[in-house]
């Protein structure tokens, strides 16, 4: 047994995430709140750095890599808050055309909403009946549909791990700013209040961390359910954390704290919920 | 990442669960919990039946990955927990292996891996708890004995042990993490006596340890006079470290049979329960999950527990307590009953948020030293 | 409109505190925890001091107060962890002989469960078929019947007025002993994390006290039972927050806060439990 | 113990009553929230209604009962918020009510109650938030005037106030909670600029406002130069007093709304719903008595809210976000639209912890002024 990332499996991380720190920085990602609609540049660019394709078969022109490259690469794309409806058209490379590329854009139904559904090219389940709603999240478009339709446990993982990487941003975002931002002649990260609250927000990202990877290396899709309840638990209590360390500025719509939260929020909705993934897990015992 | 184990791993496993298979029917019936000799025969009589069949290192010698294995085979298998032999093979044990003079280590491992002997634990004192380096046991040369004079609390097997890994005061001018030294007592010596401490959950598993003018010799110190404090801490991360892995899989056993009683008495149509139950089972599986995941990072950085274990004993010790609160829920009336084992097991689960460091030390062990947030002024 | 303790209710709180600790004070908490078994005498010395006659009318012989003044004495019955079923005592005090002069002892069925069975003399409900269990209190003996027996607001709101003295106790053993205790070179009450801690116990116990005393006041049925909810809460946690506070010396029998803890656990499965109190008060909104 | 209204009370209550009744179909229809001159007119012109029916000075005059009865029913009629008019009825005016002169009374305390003129709070800055007296706008005397260089932030209707009440550093020489001095500011005084600042409901709530050598007559400073810090406290409590219970009115109609909407589509058959919503019947069931227990308080000792506020605040501020997370369980997906009032309001529960004293600095007031536990190293 060898629970780590192997050297090829940083790499791919690491690259990724130099990717998206080139191509979706903090100056990118605030114009795509100020200026909402997929970024199709963007997209492709994704797509010629293999994120769509990273799981299609090498014999067809894909990457050939598994769950586990998936959700460190989706971890990444949480992190970095990328917008766009990225599980959708990761599941769709291997069978729609141009979805592997960048060129199709991808969305599905998932439960009742369908997020994206203007920008999208191709869409998975019956939206006939969509209906816009003002999304609370400026970079997640949303319409609503009255028939369910429900997810499999890959569309739950993969939305596990952007929730991971949302904690983790938050997470790193809290100990920063409590390391930098002085009241009473001190760093607030000396006072102990602050700093329980910070020790919290990692104890949150690592058992969910072990859940959404080992969800991914054993396929096994009651660990990818799991996985999602902790993991959409760390990303709102994260960012709620987040928000209470920075005080007033993080109530404002300039720090990337609303956001992290508001995108937890969203991503909490899709896939399997809380309540369904805990009868799930429940009926297995 | 993998979770697969290798196939020396998978050798090791089967071995163990066969001879686990053939030893544990043989055991006799455990003790009482209050027969202290008997406990101490019962645990000495596993060590030893470990140590004859090639297990008595596992916890010292084996991979991290093998004594995950270990701990979960034993744990599913129902076999006797380490109990009076915890401090000998998890924390005096390592640190004279990693600390001990080569005739210190052939005098006191031997009998530790054998149960031949038993170890407890003389490092908190009354007034020095959260606050460890703050003892003021004192101990001063005379002659080739060092003379002990103090007391110690929350000893566990005390009763029983025949040995006390004892850290005293040796130099009271020092600053406070200075000064100490780290001796090994034996528990027979004049001027030692034990008082048991009966906890809330009406059991004696701590004492305390008084000691007037009690004589160890020098060669008993393990590492350098007043170098004590840096000798004790080699090892305490082993606490927190996969030590805790096997509970992890006992717990998962208890929800398991939560459920099933839920089930049975109908219980199991209330939603709440239900649910409470679910999210328990998604957060010990990732315990289990990170307990994996912890044994491979030590594998990888040679078997040392990386602070990841400060992380788990936090989530592990709430966990715990959550899971014995939703058990209450199931037992309903039947939570005040003493008579059923869950109502025990919640009393001693509220232990798990101090003993071992608090979870307010660790937390800020885990913003200081994981986080590197800044020290309070 | 004044929501306040009138000065007859001080004096009578005061006067019935100070009697509790001439007779029952920690020694005898301490004796009743090693020699289980209801002191007769210090249940006579009740009588006499007007306890159980407290809200019996002034023509019958009693002292015709109010069920504010009863929340009051149950209060401080609570904080000095009386042992005994006052509750049960006390509302029989009206119509069973000898009751209110403590020469009568009385228990009741609640819900399935008998405090105090063996030794009552007059007992309430069916329990024929009683069996006693291993009670977790060592100062409530407790039997358990196979039937039902749903008790009203009035217990509910008794057993409420004890779980907000215990937990008030619990309040000020923790910041007595946070005030007194010093690790680091400083009382741990000046520890950020324990002062917290301490400030939440007082946050548990004033909203619970405005609960109580408003529902004795009203005589709503269901503010009783929210009372009693909002109780239950407040004499667990404080109980389990001050044994934090104690850290180790609160996990050994000689501290008290074990038996705190323990009398809120059985006190939480008397009278109306959180489920049937939740759900009542939904049902009403 | 009596939660019964005296005569006189309910008297009050009843012609309260009685006006909302007439008063309210003939007030005009709201403003957009982003209407910043329709808003103010609107709420100028309500307490310009509430004056002429002689409530005018509820906030000050009133007994705290009185008070607690105006906001209960003005509630519960769906009456306007005090809306613009907080900074002037809640805290600058009682501030000048206390501290200053009769002068200053008499100029500024009229037009605040007929509504005519608008405050603003200009105390926190970027770098002073939780810290407030480590604020560092400077004023210097030039004569018969201060000038004033500086920022501050968190300023609620700063785009249209009149005056702000202005904290500013006089003597940077001296410790930091002495050298303040309060100054009314004229909003229209050359070098002020206002720039809002949006929150994260996408609202702009709050805005800075810049100082750029302002020049502030001296008979505008209330109380003694350097003796700023003294005369806000005197008005500081009054934000965590009773201020909020008109807001637990609210929660609970909110509540009953939830439980509606919740037997309407279906989702009351889930009793881990149904239950939170009990759960937090209960909760601001209790807020309310321990708004009137604190009200009653109050009454006895002379109007000043008791130290039990900062109690209050801490409850409630959790309370509600609890209530609007449930209220997000009982929306489902439709928790993330904000065409939802719910969604939005959500959304601005999220300050409550943060606003007028963290729920940190709360807890700390608590545990050492309350509690008396002692203050760290």
């Amino acid at each position: 047994m060898d629970f780590q990332l192997s050297a090829d499996q940083r790499a791919l991380r690491d690259g990724f995430r130099e990717i998206l720190r080139a191509r979706f920085g903090r100056d990118a990602l605030r114009a795509a709140v100020d200026a909402p609609g997929l970024d199709r540049e963007l997209w492709r660019a994704l797509g010629k750095a293999g994120f769509f394709a990273l799981c299609v078969p090498e014999a067809r022109g894909g990457l050939g890599q598994g769950a586990a490259e998936a959700v460190l690469v989706f971890e990444e794309a949480g992190r970095a808050l990328l917008p766009g409806p990225l599980v959708a058209t990761f599941l769709a490379a291997g069978d729609v055309e141009g979805a592997a590329t960048g060129e199709t854009v991808v969305t599905a139904v998932s439960g009742t909403l369908v997020p994206w559904l203007a920008e999208a090219d191709v869409v998975r389940g019956d939206v006939t009946a969509a209906e816009p709603l003002r999304s609370v999240d400026p970079l997640t478009p949303l319409h609503r549909v009255p028939g369910r339709r429900e997810d499999g446990p890959d569309v739950s993982l993969l939305l596990a791990a952007e929730q991971l990487g949302s904690a983790c941003a938050s997470r790193d975002a809290a100990v920063r700013y409590a390391g930098e931002r002085e009241q009473f002649g001190q760093p607030i990260g000396a006072f102990q209040a602050v700093k329980h609250l910070c020790a919290e927000l990692l104890v949150r990202t690592e058992p969910a961390r072990a859940a959404v990877y080992a969800a991914a290396v054993t396929g096994d899709p009651r660990e990818a359910v799991a996985a999602k309840l902790l993991a959409d638990d760390a990303a709102v209590r994260n960012a709620r954390d987040c928000l209470q360390v920075y005080g007033g500025m993080g109530f404002t719509w300039e720090a990337d704290v609303h956001l992290h939260l508001k995108r937890a929020w969203v991503r909490a909705r899709l896939g399997t919920t809380a309540a369904r993934a805990e009868e799930e897990l429940a009926a297995a015992l | 990442m993998d979770l697969a184990y290798t196939e020396e791993e998978e050798a090791f496993r089967d071995g163990l669960r066969e001879w686990l298979a053939r030893a544990l029917p043989t055991l006799p019936a455990p003790p009482s919990p209050h027969d202290w000799p008997g406990r101490r025969a019962y645990d000495t009589a596993w060590q030893r039946a470990l140590y004859d069949a090639g297990y008595g290192g596992v916890h010292w010698e084996a991979t991290p990955t093998q004594r995950l294995i270990f701990l979960e085979e034993t744990e599913e298998a129902g076999a006797p927990y380490v109990g009076a032999n915890f401090v000998g093979l998890l924390h005096a044990g390592p640190t004279i292996a990693a600390e001990g003079t080569p005739e210190q280590r052939a005098r006191w491992l031997p009998p530790i891996l054998r149960g031949d002997e038993v170890w407890c634990q003389g490092f908190s004192e009354p007034d020095a708890g959260s606050d460890l380096a703050s003892l003021r046991t004192r101990a001063w040369r005379d002659g080739d004995h060092y003379v002990v004079r103090g007391s110690k609390i929350w000893t566990s097997h005390a009763e029983v042990a025949d040995w006390c890994e004892l850290l005293v005061r040796t130099d009271p001018d020092a600053p406070k993490h200075r000064g100490l030294t780290w001796l090994a007592l034996p528990m027979a010596a004049p001027g030692v006596t034990v008082r048991p401490l009966r906890t809330l959950a009406g059991s004696t598993e701590f004492a305390e340890v008084f000691l007037d003018e009690v004589r160890v010799p020098v060669d008993h110190r393990v590492g350098a006079e007043d170098d004590g404090w840096r000798v004790t801490l080699v090892t305490l991360s082993y606490e927190r470290g996969t030590a805790f892995a096997g509970e992890v899989v006992a717990c998962r056993r208890v929800l398991g049979d939560l459920a099933r009683e839920a089930r049975a008495d109908g219980r199991w149509d209330d939603p709440v329960l239900r649910r409470r139950l679910g999210r328990l089972s998604a957060e010990f599986g990732a315990l289990w999950r990170l307990a994996q995941w912890n044994a491979s990072e030590a594998q990888h950085t040679g078997g040392v527990p990386g602070p990841g274990a400060s992380v788990f004993k936090l989530r592990y010790s709430h966990a715990r307590q959550e899971l014995y609160d939703a058990a209450a829920d199931v037992l309903g009336d039947d939570a005040l009953d003493l008579g059923r084992t869950w109502t025990r097991e919640r009393l001693s689960s509220l232990s798990y948020t101090i003993a071992a460091g608090t979870s307010q030390i660790q937390r800020t062990i885990v913003a200081e030293r994981l986080l590197g947030l800044p020290k309070g002024r």
